[in-house]
């Protein structure tokens, strides 16, 4: 129990550091432990039913070797990674395991996971790729099949009362998430781009109360510390997540410090509120479907170029306003292509602000990040006018 | 029947004559550049001056790089097979074959007639290919044979930023110049050849007994460093640049 | 303290590339020294050698130096460098003042490749290439070297060639094979190295077309003084192309120039501050890995002040 | 700069009709090409599984299919220039070819003011005035037609949604009615988005008819298969690659139709009297995703040394078998018909891909069962750069068929578009050597006592 004594920052790198850690111990405490594969599965129906949502996520510093017999190398890199990880039997006390059909590359992942790596319970979440009424509807009878998929298997019933005591601990942790978001808007952060991926993978891996209060912890301390950091070039991350320290660790030593990250792992899991409505599925359906703007879910094309890009990306107009950004990092996994076909579009709106772009597709590996040093300096050179 | 196998590698060209199941005269030597020449010289030095000339071989087969340059009558035949048809003949026990050579590594499951069913090979580019050991001697000047000991006096093996087959020559060779122990730039080559070697051994589920061959198995620092990684036995024959000629020689009977 | 006194400034850019090193010396106005070398493993003994040349083609001393921007992969290692900049930005910045219409620069170095986008002198984009010896000038020498020629050959002999060999392998190792092959063939050497440049040039220019390559083009870097890659590009790019007298020190000249700008920030004291920290003298006891280790730590903590 | 480093030999097909076949995809340009001319509505369509198109064309909108088009670009070696252009868009090269291709036609389209560059291979696609998009099976069929807005600027994406159930999800019982249902309502809202755009109405009797006629036409496309399984094959994948697009792109047209009925009658009079569509067929093998077009001459060299017949193809380009009769039975809605198609389409394979674990019942679980019934030696995938999503289960593929069905997969490493990366003498050597490997597999199958 010394982890749960340490709070804050501290704790946050303990838990970063030893992912299954913690879930383990809930588990030889008779807790369930489910894995889930990006942020599409609504966590909160396994929070209603006392279940630890822990998210599968790769490894950068581990080579993909086992993975390669069944992910092709011509495959999104974080995928195989984190199949990898799955099959060297790191994820070996999931309970359950649940996929989504975000994209192609997370979709056949999760089947070919779920023929692999087998947990007595599994749901394959199917998502729409429009969001239409009829889409919506769709939705959230998948959801409902997901839902009753976790009432057979933990022999229990959700009760509405208990999914939305659920989604209120959910969106406190949206809330705590956004507040820590505001503390990046200062020159320099209060809190580095290291620091608070250390923090968001922390509480991906622990249950949301737990989660909750080590946000707090972290808010209490980031305030009132001296902070540590010193002014730089402030840098806007879109594009694929980055689920590692060493790659924001080489981003920050090059100049930078990261003050938004537009990431599955960054804003868009915490960035809106589920609406607490009489039937609970109304609200997640419509925040799963409507509110995470991975550019994987297809929005109505407007009728001009300008309408349909400003449809898609209005969002990062305020990022760049607000977190007052002076660069660009168009982040792309190799093999990303719900990303690399935004690429230029993403490079045409952000020049429009007037934002400089640095676009690399990157191979998901620690070994290969120095050889991008010289990139981040000479974008940061480019940022101070030479 | 007389048989003749050759296999015209890039860096070695080797030549064997067969009477039946027995090997009557076997030749090896670098191919120095021009094929074509090697590929005479080979086809000069094979015949033992007692018995054959050139017509008394009823059938030739031949692989590798250089088989193209041969101006008798042959049979082309994959590398693959020839590979593992030879291997089978060296040391008939042997169900899996590691080859590390010039240009690629290769891992090999064969059956119990020494037939391939299983491979794979490091393709599209040399990362993960031998010949860095061969450079790696020549700059410290000793033979492929010296590699091991001098590994075995590594203390912290020397860690290598690149994949490119080309820049871990230079990377490794500056090394060398920065005065790092030869010692400890061997270790690394060998730990990073290995995880390449290792990670293709293991997609081939490859286990117990197995023979290493090909320019790299003149480097028993490697071949003790994928034993340790891979858990299991490597066996080094004797004649282990010659396998393919052997096995060129074997097919060529077959079909001929 | 210098042996010239008065208002004059100078200026020096490092730039220690791969394989070669190059040192500029300049002042406001015009170009006092350079110098080329091989670079040799130990860089820092090196820099510090080289350095020494240039200053007594300059007539100055150390001292005499206001700024020293160290550039290039071994930019880290030069001790008694002022302040460190990518060779991407100080290229840029080179091949601007030399000639300002550029927009493009394909800068061909020993062990890597650049596309460089150049916008109202500004650095606009860019691309590189560090992680597999196509297009770069290792691949060349070692072709060279399997031809059975001087690389300063190869260039202008490939211009010789009616009929250009087919290399269809990118990876260096495999090509070497592939021209063997062509050589026992009895394919003239001229074609091959032809076929050689014709297939770097396209290599090359598909990675640098991805940022958009615009007039006018620039060709820096080894892969300049190579007169059959530069035509081969140039038939590729259909534009005309620019190499600077000096292909090789366009980045040790930008470094000069971006230290002259560095400098213009501080004021005397500052400047003279500067020079004290130096650790020219550190330089000359580089061989023993002790004082590598070292200076490592030394050179990592001076980053984080400055 | 790689110009003829792949001899293109054209590939011998065995069929007469495969060889009648190419007019179908010179009659799908010229017809958009005139109707450009006449001022009628251009679409440019992915290929969607009947979903779509068909309705479309019921409303009088003329589709033309440029993942088709990027093929025949590619066979003719004149997608270069176009991946150049998109290249330097910014677009990594590393998305699909076909997608690279068009893209890159898109940009010069505009830049020519959107009348079709001269020089544009087989007459070039005509502006539309939609795009219908498909997020069944790859991203890059929706993500692509969506980044054409940079050249295209304001022509509507129309997103067709084609739900994808996990295999157990399958099984649970509300989830067919609600894909179904979903299915029909999107198809609803599609429709009310084209007679906006068209301002005309739906002729639902028109749709009727064609929905039927297409169901025809897939039928015999099946037949087609059906009698593939014979020993010796009737017919190889040289011959379906050129007689799959009728049914694939025009199953509504009564010339389509009639087409098969002549495929049918050939392949059947050949297996009826026992004739091979090689001579010497002893490996039957089964081909993984599409083939590298520029060199199909490939297979007829494998055919002619190593008597190998490319006996069957990837699922997705092949007709559903007919649906059981309770499942149409009564049913006249044609949206109902058509939904009910597709859904069948994808999900008809689900037994499969629990049987053998090998998830999804798309693109994996369909060749374990091919395997049997069309009694496979050996599995060739041939994964390609340039259109990943389709590849992704092909290693899972190779290693279930290996595990469950003693069928041994060879990877032959190439593209659609880029020719560069089919190293043909590689490919060889592989083959060579595999047919060791079959010929293990097939001892193993034997002791196993395994059907073939």
């Amino acid at each position: 129990m010394e982890e749960q004594k340490k709070m804050g920052l501290q704790r946050a790198v303990d838990i970063y550091g030893h992912r299954g850690l913690r879930a383990r111990q809930l588990k030889e405490e008779g807790r369930k432990v489910f894995g889930y594969f990006c942020c599409y599965p609504p966590i909160e129906l396994l929070t209603a039913l006392d279940i630890v949502p822990v998210r599968v996520l790769g490894n950068m510093d581990e080579p993909v070797t086992d993975a390669d017999d069944y992910l092709p190398p011509v495959m999104c890199i974080f995928c195989r990674s984190a199949f990898d990880l799955g099959m060297k039997a790191q994820y070996n006390y999931f309970d359950g395991f649940i996929g989504a059909h975000a994209c192609d590359g997370a979709e056949r992942t999760a089947f070919i996971w779920q023929n692999y790596i087998t947990s007595p319970c599994n749901f394959q979440l199917d998502v729409p790729h429009t969001t239409h009424g009829p889409a919506l509807n769709f939705f959230k009878e998948q959801i409902a099949l997901f839902q009753k998929t976790l009432e057979e298997f933990c022999g229990t019933q959700i009760q509405p009362d208990d999914l939305k005591q659920a989604i209120v601990l959910h969106n406190r942790q949206r809330a705590l998430v956004r507040e820590l978001y505001g503390m990046r808007k200062p020159d320099p952060p209060l809190i580095s781009g290291t620091e608070m991926l250390q923090v968001l993978i922390a509480v991906m891996s622990i249950p949301v109360s737990e989660g909750n209060d080590l946000l707090q912890a972290v808010i209490d301390e980031v305030t009132t510390r001296a902070n540590p950091h010193e002014a730089k070039r402030r840098l806007l991350v879109w594009g694929s997540l980055i689920d590692h320290t060493a790659f924001t660790d080489l981003i920050e030593s090059s100049g930078f410090n990261i003050v938004v990250e537009d990431t599955a792992i960054g804003t868009r899991p915490f960035w809106h509120d589920i609406e607490i409505t009489t039937d609970p599925l109304d609200g997640i359906s419509d925040h799963y479907l409507n509110e995470v703007l991975c550019p994987r879910t297809f929005r109505e094309t407007g009728s001009t170029y300008q309408a349909d890009t400003d449809a898609r990306f209005y969002y990062l107009k305020e990022f760049a306003k607000h977190w007052n950004v002076d660069g660009v990092f168009a982040n792309i996994i190799r093999n990303c292509d719900i990303h690399g076909y935004e690429v230029p579009v993403v490079k045409d709106y952000f020049s429009e602000m007037g934002l400089p772009v640095l676009v690399i597709e990157q191979d998901y590996s620690t070994a290969a990040l120095e050889t991008l040093r010289t990139r981040f300096e000479a974008f940061a050179e480019n940022l101070d006018g030479y | 029947m007389v048989v003749a196998g050759l296999d015209i590698g890039s860096v070695f060209s080797r030549a064997v004559i067969m009477e039946e199941d027995t090997i009557v005269s076997m030749t090896l030597k670098p191919t120095g550049g021009d094929f074509k020449k090697a590929v005479g010289d080979l086809l000069r030095d094979i015949r033992p001056p007692d018995r054959f000339d050139a017509f008394d071989i009823d059938t030739m087969g031949a692989c590798g790089l250089g088989a193209a340059f041969i101006d008798h009558p042959f049979i082309k035949i994959a590398e693959l097979p020839c590979l593992s048809r030879g291997v089978h003949f060296i040391l008939p026990h042997i169900r899996s074959i590691i080859e590390v050579g010039n240009q690629y590594s290769r891992v090999v499951r064969i059956n119990d007639h020494g037939k391939v069913t299983d491979s794979l090979a490091s393709e599209k580019c040399a990362a993960g290919s031998g010949r860095i050991l061969q450079v790696i001697a020549n700059v410290l000047g000793i033979g492929m044979e010296e590699l091991e000991p001098l590994a075995a006096r590594a203390v912290r093996p020397a860690k290598f930023t690149t994949n490119c087959a080309v820049f871990l020559e230079t990377e490794a060779i500056s090394r060398v110049a920065e005065g790092i122990p030869a010692a400890d730039i061997i270790g690394g080559l060998h730990h990073t050849l290995t995880a390449k070697i290792a990670g293709m051994a293991k997609r081939l589920k490859i286990s117990g007994d197995c023979a290493m061959i090909g320019g790299g198995a003149m480097d028993g620092g490697l071949t003790r460093t994928i034993e340790t990684e891979l858990g299991l036995r490597l066996h080094v024959p004797e004649q282990f640049m010659l396998a393919s000629a052997i096995g060129a020689a074997l097919i060529a009977a077959e079909r001929g | 303290m210098g042996i010239r006194k008065g208002k004059t400034m100078f200026y020096a850019g490092i730039d220690i590339g791969s394989t070669i090193t190059k040192i500029v010396i300049a002042n406001r106005v015009e170009i006092l020294a350079s110098v080329i070398q091989r670079t040799g493993a130990e860089h820092r003994r090196r820099a510090h050698r080289v350095m020494d040349r240039a200053l007594v083609q300059a007539e100055l001393c150390v001292d005499d130096l206001d700024y020293i921007v160290a550039t290039g992969y071994g930019r880290i290692n030069v001790p008694f460098a002022d302040a460190k900049v990518t060779e991407i930005t100080c290229h840029m910045r080179g091949v601007s003042w030399l000639h300002p219409d550029v927009r493009t620069i394909i800068d061909i170095g020993g062990q890597d490749c650049k596309g460089i986008k150049v916008k109202d002198g500004r650095l606009d984009d860019f691309i590189m290439n560090d992680k597999c010896a196509a297009g770069t000038g290792r691949f060349f020498e070692i072709i060279a070297k399997v031809l059975g020629i001087d690389l300063e050959e190869i260039g202008p002999l490939s211009l010789t060639s009616t009929n250009p060999a087919e290399i269809s392998n990118l990876c260096t190792v495999f090509a070497e094979q592939e021209a063997l092959s062509r050589l026992s063939e009895g394919v003239p050497i001229a074609d091959i190295a032809a076929g050689i440049h014709k297939a770097n040039a396209g290599r090359i220019y598909s990675m640098v077309r991805k940022i958009k390559i615009e007039e006018a083009v620039a060709i820096t870097g080894g892969g300049a003084k190579n007169s059959g890659l530069c035509r081969s590009l140039q038939q590729r790019l259909q534009l005309p192309v620019f190499i600077p007298p000096e292909p090789l020190i366009t980045g040790a000249l930008g470094a000069a120039l971006i230290a002259g700008e560095k400098a213009a920030r501080l004021d005397e004291r500052a400047l003279s501050a500067l020079k004290t920290h130096r650790r020219w003298d550190a330089a000359t006891f580089f061989s023993d890995p002790g004082t590598l280790v070292a200076m490592e730590s030394k050179n990592s903590q001076h980053q984080h002040v400055g | 700069m790689t110009e003829n480093k792949i001899k293109t030999k054209k590939s011998n097909k065995t069929l007469q009709t495969a060889r009648e076949a190419g007019h179908f995809g010179k009659k799908m340009l010229e017809s958009a090409i005139r109707a450009q001319a006449e001022g009628k509505p251009i679409g440019w369509s992915m290929a969607n599984w009947w979903e779509g198109d068909i309705i479309a064309k019921a409303m009088g909108m003329n589709l033309v299919y440029p993942e088709n088009w990027g093929a025949f670009c590619a066979s003719i070696r004149r997608a270069e220039p176009y991946l150049e252009i998109s290249d330097g868009e910014g677009f990594p090269n590393t998305l699909c070819g076909y997608a690279r291709n068009n893209i890159g036609f898109a940009k010069t389209l505009k830049e020519n003011g959107y009348i079709i560059p001269d020089d544009a291979p087989g007459g070039g696609l005509a502006k539309p005035i939609m795009l219908l998009a498909s997020g069944a099976a790859c991203d890059a069929r929706y993500k692509w037609f969506q980044s054409l807005g940079r050249y295209l600027g304001g022509v509507p994406v129309w997103m067709l949604e084609l739900p994808q159930t996990g295999a157990r999800e399958f099984f649970l019982p509300e989830n067919k009615a609600n894909n179904l249902k979903f299915i029909v309502s999107e198809l609803k809202l599609m429709i009310r988005f084209l007679e906006d755009l068209l301002q005309c109405k739906m002729d639902y009797t028109k749709l009727e008819a064609m929905v039927d006629q297409a169901f025809k036409t897939l039928r015999l496309a099946h037949e087609v298969d059906l009698l593939r399984r014979s020993v010796p094959s009737p017919m190889v994948s040289q011959d379906f690659w050129s007689i799959m697009i009728p049914h694939f792109y025009l199953p509504d047209d009564p010339e389509a139709y009639a087409f098969y009925q002549r495929v049918v009658a050939e392949v059947k009079n050949k297996v009826d009297n026992g004739i091979g569509a090689i001579p010497n067929e002893k490996y039957r093998m089964m081909f993984g995703e599409l083939p590298p077009w520029h060199s199909i001459g490939f297979f007829d060299d494998i055919a002619e040394r190593y008597g190998i017949a490319m006996v069957m193809e990837s699922w997705n380009y092949h007709a559903p078998t007919p649906m059981a009769e309770e499942e149409i039975d009564g049913v006249s809605d044609p949206l109902e018909l058509i939904a009910r198609l597709c859904y069948h389409k994808y999900t008809e394979y689900n037994q499969a891909a629990l049987d053998f674990s090998a998830a999804p019942s798309y693109f994996s679980a369909p060749f374990l069962e091919y395997a049997e019934i069309y009694r496979a030696d050996g599995f060739m995938a041939h994964p390609l750069m340039s259109c990943r999503p389709a590849t992704y289960t092909l290693m899972q593929t190779i290693q279930r068929l290996e595990e469950k069905r003693l069928v041994p997969g060879v990877v032959v490493n190439g593209d659609i578009i880029d020719l560069r990366v089919f190293n043909l003498e590689e490919a060889y050597s592989k083959v060579e050597a595999f047919t060791e490997t079959m010929d293990h597999y097939r001892e193993l199958r034997r002791k196993a006592g395994m059907a073939w």
